[in-house]
């Protein structure tokens, strides 16, 4: 991990960025999870997989319903306007396109897009959830995750070593040191912290990186 | 200032409120249209009216019935002459004289589909299926060039999803997020095609000025583009 | 039509056992539409295509609800825990085997159980609504219709000659002049109208018929 | 008379209302049990506590999760050891200790299935579709050795329709007729499962004295077979 990534706040900012003007978006476990705090200005109905679609803040002490719960198993309420479904519409939603985005955490993407966020090699039994049908069915898909493991091996990768969630299915990838665009021309660096350069973070990087003919932080 | 942001959130998670006639716009010669509705019941008369008004041309018309002598229901695109096809499960009725008429004259092609069939290839496409096996017409004149397979030793033929460009759909009551109430069996079709198009125009006796109960919801905002009050100007 | 057929509160009653203990039921339009009113005393949920579970009688002229309406786009109303199910569910019901019985008219039945009951030979055009999901969703077909066509030629035949709406799904066929179970073993005449002759019967009857080795008017 | 009449109706289209134990009697070595509920919520509690405490054995378990660590989840029967196999989403949990246990001891099978994979199959089944053509798992660990076809230019798998022997389905309330409603999310998979299983076994909070609101039922009485009340003796 590069001592001179994003802190959350400002690589949240980069992730909501990557939104566009999403307005229904589903947040996968772990990294993604701590969004809504960040995009709170944002008009955005949060989806999740239990058919909940709007999920608000979490409620205060007391106020819980058993019944409205995120797929962290965590306490939410219901924003205005947001309501639930039936199971099976819940992944119509998510299958049939109806995600503006969806932004999930990730072990490994490569650079033609290919995800791999529900399984390490080896594992005798893994948990998929919903993770495969919100890789192949949201309309955009945003990869939040740390541009490289705790030893330093690279996350972004030019074949997946850990199983494949969805083929192809990654849009834009943020990490805490760049946003990359997942391209047919390749890897496309959009934006890197400040005093990061090309070259140190495709050293950090399993595949090769271009730079956007724009420049960096275009949005 | 927590007032004014939830304010601003109201207003970009809010439908647009449009006439039927803005509600129609642009929808393009060839596109395939779902047609909500069964029966006389739920059927988007007022938006109907707006598009057999328009000069679009060639659509494919995905619907139940095709009229039944009923006022600003989808005889008037037959009437007309915007309709190249129609895919649909009833269309005889004897007071459906625009159809027939069309028929007589050649111009419109009919693809006859059983309507559970055809409800479920719209599901299909709304749930990002590609297609799905049913015994439902195997080893009968509609199910002639199918793909056959025998499941749990039942003939049964492969249908695929049917996608709509545009849908029109009728609903009786609104919130401004776009979630839907239908009336009893007024539902039918139109819940299905709400999921099942690219762009889905609702029309609907009444918006609420409050959201609707979060439990009491039969179509979702997500998969609504635009509301008209029927009857509004 | 044989003079001598049951008329339709006789005919009718002979459905009405065939129907056995069946409480989840969809009539079909035309003869099985008359039934609700011979069927009074049943205790049976109608279903209609439209997605209600539970039609109840016309409602008093002013009392209509328009959206309650029935296959034959007549008003109904709800009976006592008569509930309306979204449209792709109501085919579910249909298809799925969840309905006991469906009370079908036909234009023909072949020895094998073949059904034909939506178009007629030649027709340029035809409706068929639901009339292939029933038939190959309900857990038992009964057909009702008149044993012959007003020609007098049999609607009772060794192979269909009109579009088959579904392949071997009849159970059932009670005409004016019989209740007849397709089985394996062939066509079975289980009842017929006082003083008809299992040879008058067959007369009007183009596939073989067999008594049942109960005899007549078991139920 | 017709208010006898009347009675004799609603007797016979009522459901049976039975202890969890009734409810759970008869069901065979082998069966495959559909079991509702999503990360914890809407689990049919009494009925799995009731069916853990049986002698029935082998049985295939179809459930989202494998055990929480909460009071009478489906960590019982893996725990009594009950179930033959799993088919199953997403069965790890910190303090699932029951399933990692049976695993540990070698006694229970996984088939691990895409969660809308999984709620589709059990669909399929209880829509009486053979199976369907989906692009989820498809070229993925998930998906090898399934039948594959490009569709509007995706690759895709087929999925056969998961049918049960038996739900066990936890809604919020009843009436006498079978009708459902759930709280919020607690309908996850308690719905689909109740049309997927020849036997369909339902706990509620409470049985109202009148019907639901027709309008307003989540689950029609058609499905149910039998009710028992949470709590009850």
């Amino acid at each position: 991990m590069s001592a001179i990534g994003w802190e959350l706040p400002q690589w949240a900012e980069r992730v909501a960025a990557s939104l566009g003007d999403a307005r229904y978006v589903n947040l996968g476990v772990g990294l993604p999870a701590k969004l809504p705090h960040y995009l709170a200005s944002r008009s955005i109905m949060f989806h999740c997989e239990n058919g909940i679609v709007g999920t608000g803040p979490a409620p205060d002490a007391g106020d819980e319903i058993p019944e409205l719960i995120d797929a962290s198993s965590n306490f939410v309420s219901l924003q205005p306007g947001g309501v639930v479904v039936p199971f099976e519409v819940s992944f119509s939603i998510i299958r049939g396109g109806h995600l503006d985005a969806t932004v999930l955490g990730a072990y490994q993407v490569s650079a033609g897009g290919d995800l791999a966020n529900w399984s390490i090699p080896g594992a005798r039994i893994a948990g998929v959830g919903g993770a495969m049908d919100l890789a192949v069915g949201a309309r955009r898909v945003i990869v939040m995750m740390h541009h490289t493991n705790r030893d330093g091996s690279p996350k972004i990768v030019d074949e997946l070593t850990y199983p494949m969630t969805a083929r192809g299915c990654v849009d834009v990838i943020v990490t805490n040191c760049a946003v990359i665009d997942v391209s047919p021309a390749g890897l496309i660096v959009r934006d890197v912290p400040e005093g990061m350069t090309i070259e140190e973070l495709q050293g950090m990087t399993g595949a090769p990186l271009r730079l956007s003919v724009a420049g960096t932080r275009g949005r | 200032m927590t007032h004014l942001s939830g304010d601003i959130r109201s207003d970009t998670l809010a439908k647009p409120i449009v006439t039927a006639a803005e509600a129609v716009e642009g929808i393009a010669d060839g596109s395939v249209v779902l047609v909500g509705g069964w029966g006389g019941v739920g059927v988007p008369h007022a938006l109907l009216t707006a598009l057999a008004a328009t000069s679009v041309s060639e659509l494919v018309v995905v619907t139940n019935n095709c009229g039944m002598g009923h006022r600003g229901d989808v005889g008037l695109l037959f009437e007309a002459g915007r309709v190249r096809k129609a895919i649909t499960s009833f269309p005889i009725h004897p007071a459906g004289v625009e159809f027939r008429g069309a028929l007589a004259r050649d111009e419109v092609e009919v693809e006859l589909v059983p309507q559970g069939t055809l409800v479920e290839r719209m599901r299909a496409a709304g749930a990002g299926l590609g297609g799905f096996f049913t015994p439902t017409s195997a080893g009968t004149p509609l199910g002639e060039g199918k793909e056959e397979r025998t499941i749990d030793g039942r003939l049964q033929v492969f249908e695929t999803a049917l996608h709509g460009d545009v849908a029109l759909v009728h609903g009786h009551r609104a919130d401004t997020y776009g979630n839907l109430r239908y009336r009893y069996a007024a539902g039918a079709f139109n819940s299905t095609m709400a999921m099942a198009a690219n762009r889905v125009i609702v029309e609907v006796d009444e918006i609420a000025s409050d959201p609707l109960d979060p439990e009491q919801v039969d179509t979702a905002g997500i998969f609504v583009d635009s509301l008209t009050v029927v009857g509004a100007p």
